[in-house]
């Protein structure tokens, strides 16, 4: 078991470098750099670009920046964001969390929603509400993560103003809550983006739990089980539910990539500070240390993610547990 | 894409229709005989294939179903911004240019960027899935890594990179991009397919008769692989559709003036509060196409399925 | 319309059950089609037939676990205990499963469900039954494994089912339905998925339970081995109908109908395991397309004209013997022997 | 010339819709009863200021961020503030800031600026001369790469003969000195500032948290989200009336709309257009115009993409670019991008501005004019309505930043235009550091760029001058090279005389018309909104914050985050 966990580091290891080694020079040799992006202004004295070049080595040879920049990696040094004249590893510590609680409340939301969808649809198969909520779970599921994340913002902010539109928190008052009024009031800013990444994964997990749902229920355990005296209730929560929970599970893994990606539209379109609006606006200034940065979090996320989501399977299934 | 293509993919889709409206009970003849009836059963099925083909005819005739010009400005001061009426049932956007008609002309780029780019992600797909599931050993093993780390970049911050970053991407550019970055769950289903095929009777029987690799790959897998490739593709054009509108959205996808759902969205964005029918409209567009190509792909995966029985 | 010679009561009593599925469409499937026949108490009933002739759906029907499009049809009827079934709410008829009724099935490994403990499961039974705690429904299961002869029961009852053999598992669905003393046991192909020895001792482990605890069995097989061992008497299925019915003796010495002679003759040796019997010409109808007469006559030997368009009645054969074959009336027109030529030639 | 800040325009949104919006705006600006009212109760209360970006380093002489400039221009002073003509010539109309008054030199090379002797640093030590001295001194030092060095050439140095003079020694006499020496640089502390590496200042604690002697003082800074400062009770000018300002960061402009007609937020320096008469009918909220400083135009390329050294193939040809100009309807592309809130723009000087020539020639609108300059030269329309000429096609691509919609949709319009002519433009859009590098190495065709101009007329040849042309990377990215206009810019800046030194300047903007460099197309009127409790709000184009320590909130309008009691800010 350690052996199988110390391959599967190593394999995570080396796809985290190949694709940072791939982030760093797909944005090297792209043209523009983040000195002239962030200097924008056409007054802005040559010698003062040249000055930053030269002071971030953005003027050496391609190969000595890589290898730079190899040496500060595994130092666990992530560089200087010049857009935001502070080191990469400030900016994210401050945009992480952040994201972190986006994408984790949303996770909690969809994958209940999800599941508890799919099996109010799998328990009226063929019938007018999975008919219907089947349907409407499709429409959430084809939908462009950002257009709902618009629409939303438009009925619920602009036209019902029932959520506050940007932000994680008041920024006036905030300071001032007690405990209880800042949890409520961080809370608040979250209903709208959570729940736009949210409708969308919990979509798709009801899509994916309901098939898991009717494939277990064809198994011949659940007529067991029936046969036993067990109630419809209890058929569906305790045997068909649990074992329809280990496909999700796998889920866990795939939805974190789509997450992250539905996180950058939906962080823009909220004001939410977090890494994929951080992302957006680093490519804008060609933020390179922060850029290689990001994907290589956004990579040990998504791998992590798996890792944890087969852990996860291993623990749930007792199959794959015991062999 | 040239008209005549779109003709063409409109008279051919209508001619599958009419077969399938037309095939007989499905209790005997060849497995496509059977999905095909299995899938005119479907309703939703092939309510969304009626959709799909409604798409392409309005996508193909476009020039003669629009009412204007989709980057006619007829008056930049006067006719701009107005309300959806009968003369402009969508309205008209910052330009005076009439979104009906745009988004009319959107459905022509979007389906083609969404088909071209599903072409070559199921074309790469497909081949790579099929030599690391016929090959094996090693290799299969190097190449199934190679698909993992492609997968554990998040697809959509790539490709924001890559676009913005090299700005402007030409058209054909954008699409061969959406499809070098799409293959790797194919190549994933055509794989586990292959190997499972690898070991069958008759591709062993195959290799006892002498044939070549290529020959088995070729007249014995591949034909067998096509269903769920078919699949595939049809979610995966539902997928494209998204993740062009989106990069469209951030203006690094398809660029102005030609017209794309995406970026017609984007043209409203800042405006929604006020002009919600520039964002909102091809919105919806975008939501009924792929609606109906997610329709379409679970009939097609249903009815394609051997394992499922009728009754 | 049966014959049963005893004076007691029957335990389980159907008349005319009809098991229909809405396919959809305008296609029935009648996978039962007027079936009846009497379960008494303390004894061992074989239903016999090829798959797909309707054995599993009758089983199935007498606990109502036919789920859509399945359907029980109006008049149908089953007494059990002098209850009628189909008219018991959800919660009645869930009080009779697994407690008054019981029922095992063909395959050990996928009954039982793969992410609980065999203990657990065998437990379940107790808890949904009685009152029991959950400690005292856990130490009756291991009892109840005890009795069923498993080795170290505590230390099965914590295991898995995909840890245990073929044989243990099947106990342990034994175990399962014996937890409530059933007054029926409905055991659906209890053997087939075994090995030979271990199917031996298992219809031994029946045998000796079902004088244990004294309650009866319906034994639904295609294997008229496993009949010849354990049944006193033997119902044969096909095409939905009950074709004949016999007591066991009678059948294998004086079969009527030529669809059990098709069987005898093509009967396996216990242990065979194929799937189905291959030696009578043609297969089963579709359900949804019955042939009209008898539903045997185009894989029958012996039919003529009538059998293409009479559908023959039970006709009385002897005691507590019937066949639904016209040949009771034109017993001329058998000619011997109607399935020597096919018989395997080992 | 004066460094500003530029994202602020750049990030400028869709402006679309609407009739006439001046009477909305008109009834709103003129609230009567502003200053009725005593100033004893009108100390606190907390505005909200929207922004869409965060502050970078909120060190005054490396910030290029309009949220770093605008906190630092509250937090830091200068020795004074011009009038509100913002003349960049001689002293008139100027007043004290952190300097109570100076006396000039004899020979005019010397200004002495006497330091309020009241005025303190944040953390309570008096400012000194000497401090003034430092700042000149760490501005000037090339490792601290600041962005207004090179405009503080012409100052040797500062002298302080005493504790509170600081003398600037200039090179030479010029007519900007006074603008140079008084208004280029916020004064920093030298007691916290002088043990920090000039190189190192962008990462040090200085810029993460100011200390400086302006009216309001640095509370804190919640990254991406918020920056609070407090008024300083002991600035020597007075304390602010308005107790604390919070900038609250929102990329998206929409929603700064929503916060601000919701009541969450205070001020939202730029509105679009369209979204006017919806802001306007907000019952909270007050429109308020004010002058800007931004124009946009097409610049063409007079060199060749390809190899610079060469001339443009196209728009080396002074008739070609004239005939394109004439093409472009401006009035009606400023009247659809701006609606009534523009106005067509005769050159890179806005109308706002001392310098500015209404009177100055431009090219007429005239399509049929510019067809037959098209056909004089040769270029004729050939079957797919476009011209060519041997064998060449008239088609060229216009340079557009993505993030900026207002000059996406300019082009866009323009698109059109040139095509009823037979001139085909691409659109051509890329991120905004691309096509800052692509003009820095003079590869594009023709670019769409907008521009902040500053109260300096001189400050013209930085962008069409010819050293600024032949410099690498100079500002005159387009490389139009006429020495008559060098010469006449270079004759205005040496006049001590305003009127003759307008009329220099009015004989240079009338070459650039001639010439065509570029189709000048619109100066925007930039249109604020305000909360309505917040009074009086006047502006200045350079700075809209110059005076908002002389704002207030009324005590009888103040609403819940107003009444935050002071103890509690200084948490």
């Amino acid at each position: 078991m350690a052996r199988l966990l110390l391959r599967r580091a190593i394999h995570g290891a080396l796809i985290i470098w190949l694709v940072a080694t791939a982030t760093f020079f797909l944005l090297h040799l792209a043209p523009g750099d983040p000195i002239a992006a962030s200097l924008d202004s056409p007054l802005t004295p040559p010698v003062v670009r040249t000055h930053y070049r030269h002071e971030y080595g953005l003027d050496q040879p391609l190969s000595v920046q890589y290898g730079r920049w190899l040496v500060m990696m595994a130092h666990g040094d992530f560089g200087f964001s010049f857009p935001h004249r502070r080191p990469v590893s400030s900016v994210i510590a401050s945009a992480l969390p952040n994201t972190l609680l986006l994408m984790g409340v949303a996770l909690l939301l969809s994958f209940v929603a999800g599941i508890a969808l799919g099996l109010i649809q799998a328990r009226h198969r063929g019938r007018p509400l999975d008919w219907g909520l089947g349907l409407g779970s499709l429409f959430f599921y084809s939908m462009p993560d950002f257009w709902l994340a618009l629409m939303l913002l438009f009925l619920f902010a602009f036209v019902w103003h029932v959520f506050p539109v940007t932000g994680m928190f008041d920024p006036v008052m905030y300071p001032y809550y007690g405990f209880w009024q800042r949890v409520g009031d961080r809370l608040w800013h979250l209903v709208l983006p959570a729940c736009t990444l949210a409708l969308l994964s919990a979509a798709a997990i009801a899509r994916f739990q309901r098939a898991a749902l009717l494939d277990v229920a064809g198994e011949d355990f659940v007529l067991t089980a029936r046969a036993k005296g067990v109630s419809e209730r209890g058929v569906w929560l305790h045997h068909v539910l649990r074992n329809a929970l280990l496909p999700v599970i796998t889920l866990f893994g795939l939805a974190l990539p789509v997450l992250l990606g539905g996180s950058v539209f939906v962080e823009k379109v909220f004001s939410w500070p977090g890494m994929g609006l951080l992302t957006v606006e680093a490519i804008g200034t060609r933020d390179y240390p922060l850029l290689c940065a990001a994907v290589v979090i956004a990579s040990v996320l998504v791998i992590g993610g798996s890792f944890v989501a087969d852990a996860l399977y291993a623990v749930v299934d007792p199959r794959v547990r015991l062999e | 894409m040239h008209p005549l293509v779109w003709i063409a993919a409109a008279v051919l889709t209508t001619l599958a229709c009419g077969a399938i409206a037309r095939a007989g009970d499905g209790d005997s003849g060849s497995p496509w005989r059977i999905a095909l009836t299995r899938l005119r059963d479907n309703h939703a099925a092939f309510a969304a294939l009626c959709v799909i083909v409604a798409l392409l005819i309005v996508a193909a005739l476009a020039p003669w179903l629009a009412p204007y010009s989709p980057i006619a400005q007829p008056d930049i001061v006067r006719l701009k911004n107005l309300p959806p009426s009968l003369a402009h049932p969508f309205g008209t956007d910052f330009a005076s240019r009439d979104v009906f008609s745009r988004a009319l002309y959107g459905a022509r780029v979007s389906l083609s960027v969404a088909l071209l780019a599903i072409v070559v992600s199921a074309s790469v797909g497909t081949a790579y899935g099929a030599i690391a599931g016929y090959v094996g050993g090693r290799i299969d093993t190097l190449m199934m890594r190679l698909i993992d780390a492609g997968l554990s970049v998040p697809r959509i911050l790539l490709l924001i990179a890559v676009l913005a970053l090299w700005a402007p991407v030409p058209l054909p550019v954008l699409v061969l991009l959406l499809g070098l970055t799409g293959w790797f769950g194919v190549s994933r289903v055509v794989r586990a397919q292959v190997l499972s095929l690898r070991e069958r009777d008759m591709v062993v029987a195959a290799r006892a008769l002498g044939a070549s690799d290529r020959e088995i790959l070729w007249r014995h897998i591949l034909p067998n692989v096509l269903s769920p490739v078919i699949v595939s593709i049809t979610l995966g054009i539902a997928n494209v559709l998204i993740v062009e509108a989106g990069l469209s959205y951030l203006g690094v996808g398809v660029r102005p003036p030609s017209a794309s759902w995406g970026n017609m969205i984007l043209d409203g964005a800042d405006e929604i509060a006020s002009l919600w029918w520039i964002s909102t409209f091809p919105g919806l567009a975008i939501v009924v196409t792929v609606m109906a190509f997610n329709l379409l792909g679970d009939g097609l995966r249903d009815a394609l399925d051997p394992r499922q029985v009728d009754g | 319309m049966t014959s049963t010679p005893a004076a007691s009561a029957p335990l389980l009593s159907i008349r005319d059950l009809s098991t229909w599925f809405h396919t959809g469409g305008r296609s029935v499937a009648r996978a039962v089609d007027g079936v009846s026949f009497d379960v008494m108490p303390h004894e061992t009933v074989g239903l016999v037939g090829e798959s797909g002739c309707g054995k599993s759906v009758t089983s199935l029907s007498i606990l109502r676990l036919i789920e859509r499009p399945g359907r029980i049809e109006p008049g149908s009827r089953i007494d059990f205990e002098g209850r009628d079934l189909l008219s018991l709410d959800d919660r009645a008829i869930r009080a009779i499963r697994g407690n008054r009724i019981s029922m095992i099935f063909q395959e050990p490994m996928t009954s039982l469900n793969p992410v609980f403990t065999v203990g657990d499961q065998i437990a379940e039974v107790a808890r949904v039954h009685s009152t029991a705690s959950r400690r005292e429904a856990w130490e009756r299961a291991v009892d109840m494994l005890q009795q069923v002869g498993v080795p170290a029961p505590a230390d099965r009852a914590r295991e898995y089912p995909h840890q245990l053999s073929g044989g243990l598992r099947q106990r342990a669905m034994i175990a399962m339905a014996l937890m409530m003393h059933p007054a029926l046991l409905i055991a659906d192909e209890p053997t087939t998925a075994l090995d030979v020895t271990i199917q031996a001792q298992i219809l031994e482990l029946l045998a000796e339970l079902q004088t244990r605890v004294g309650m009866s069995i319906l034994l639904i097989t295609h294997d008229l081995g496993v009949i010849a061992e354990s049944a006193t008497r033997v119902l044969v299925m096909y095409a939905g109908q009950i074709v004949e019915e016999a007591p066991v003796r009678t059948l294998f010495d004086a079969a009527h109908h030529p669809y059990t002679e098709g069987l005898l003759s093509a009967m396996p040796r216990l242990g065979d395991r194929r799937e189905r019997l291959t030696v009578i010409p043609g297969t089963v109808p579709s359900p949804t397309q019955w042939p009209a007469g008898c539903r045997f006559h185009d894989r029958c030997a012996y039919a003529w004209d009538r059998c293409r368009t009479d559908a023959p009645p039970l006709y009385q054969i002897g005691a507590g013997h019937v066949s639904r074959c016209h040949l009771a009336a034109e017993p001329a027109r058998r000619r011997a022997p109607a399935f020597a030529a096919a018989a395997p030639a080992s | 010339m004066r460094h500003l800040p530029f994202s602020r325009f750049v990030l400028m949104r869709t402006p679309l819709v609407a009739s006439s919006l001046l009477p909305l705006l008109a009834a709103i600006a003129c609230q009567p009863g502003d200053h009725a009212r005593t100033a004893g109760d009108q100390y606190g209360g907390t505005m909200v200021i929207a922004v869409s970006g965060d502050a970078d380093a909120l060190v005054p002489p490396i910030t290029v961020n309009s949220t770093s400039f605008e906190v630092d221009g509250l937090v830091f002073e200068n020795l004074a503030r011009p009038g509100a003509t913002l003349d960049p010539i001689g002293d008139q109309g100027w007043t004290g800031e952190l300097a109570d008054s100076w006396t000039w030199g004899k020979d005019s090379l010397t200004i002495a600026f006497h330091v309020d002797t009241t005025a303190r640093w944040h953390d309570g030590i008096p400012v000194r001369a000497s401090d003034v001295k430092f700042t000149l001194q760490l501005y000037k030092n090339p490792k601290t790469a600041s962005f207004v060095a090179p405009l503080l050439a012409n100052i040797d140095s500062v002298s302080t003969p005493d504790s509170s003079t600081a003398v600037f020694w200039f090179k030479k006499r010029y007519p900007g000195q006074f603008y140079d020496a008084a208004y280029q640089m916020r004064i920093l502390p030298r007691h916290v500032l002088a043990g920090t590496d000039p190189a190192q200042l962008q990462s040090s604690p200085f810029s993460r948290h100011p200390i400086g002697s302006g009216p309001y003082r640095f509370v804190s800074w919640m990254p991406r989200q918020s920056i609070e400062l407090a008024a300083d009770s002991s600035y020597h000018r007075g304390r602010a009336r308005i107790q604390r300002l919070i900038w609250s960061v929102a990329p998206e402009y929409n929603a700064s709309v929503v916060r601000l007609m919701s009541g969450d937020a205070d001020f939202l320096e730029f509105v679009n257009p369209p979204d006017i008469p919806r802001v306007g009918h907000a019952p909270n909220v007050k429109l308020v115009p004010y002058p800007s400083m931004a124009y946009g135009y097409l610049l063409f390329n007079e060199r060749d993409p390809n190899d610079p050294s060469k001339p443009n193939a196209l728009f080396s040809d002074r008739t070609l670019r004239r005939a394109l100009t004439m093409a472009i309807d401006r009035r009606r592309v400023t009247r659809s991008v701006f609606d009534s809130l523009g106005a067509v723009a005769y050159g890179p000087y806005t109308h706002t501005l001392p310098y500015f020539d209404s009177t100055v020639a431009e090219l007429p609108f005239s399509p049929d004019s510019a067809r037959r300059l098209l056909d004089s030269l040769g270029w004729h329309v050939g079957a797919d309505g476009i011209r060519s000429k041997n064998g060449r096609a008239l088609r060229f691509s216009m340079l557009v930043p993505t993030s900026s919609a207002v000059r996406m949709q300019t082009a866009v319009l323009l698109q059109a235009m040139f095509h009823d002519v037979g001139v085909q433009a691409d659109v051509e859009s890329a991120d905004i550091g691309t096509v800052r590098q692509r003009n820095e190495g003079r590869q594009f065709e023709t670019v769409i760029e907008a521009m902040q101009s500053d109260g300096n007329p001189s400050s013209i040849l930085q962008s069409w001058g010819i050293d600024a042309a032949k410099a690498k990377d100079g500002g005159n990215a387009g490389s139009y090279e006429n020495p008559r206009f060098d010469a006449l810019v270079d004759t205005a800046v040496a006049q001590f005389d305003p009127k003759r030194a307008r009329a220099y300047y009015f004989r240079a903007y009338g070459m650039l018309n001639e010439d065509a460099p570029a189709i000048w197309l619109w100066e925007p009127l930039t249109v604020a909104a305000v909360q309505k409790r917040i009074h009086p709000v006047d502006m200045r184009a350079d700075e809209w914050f110059a005076n908002i320590s002389q704002w207030y909130i009324p005590s009888d309008e103040r609403i819940a985050r107003d009444q935050i009691r002071l103890a509690e800010v200084q948490r």
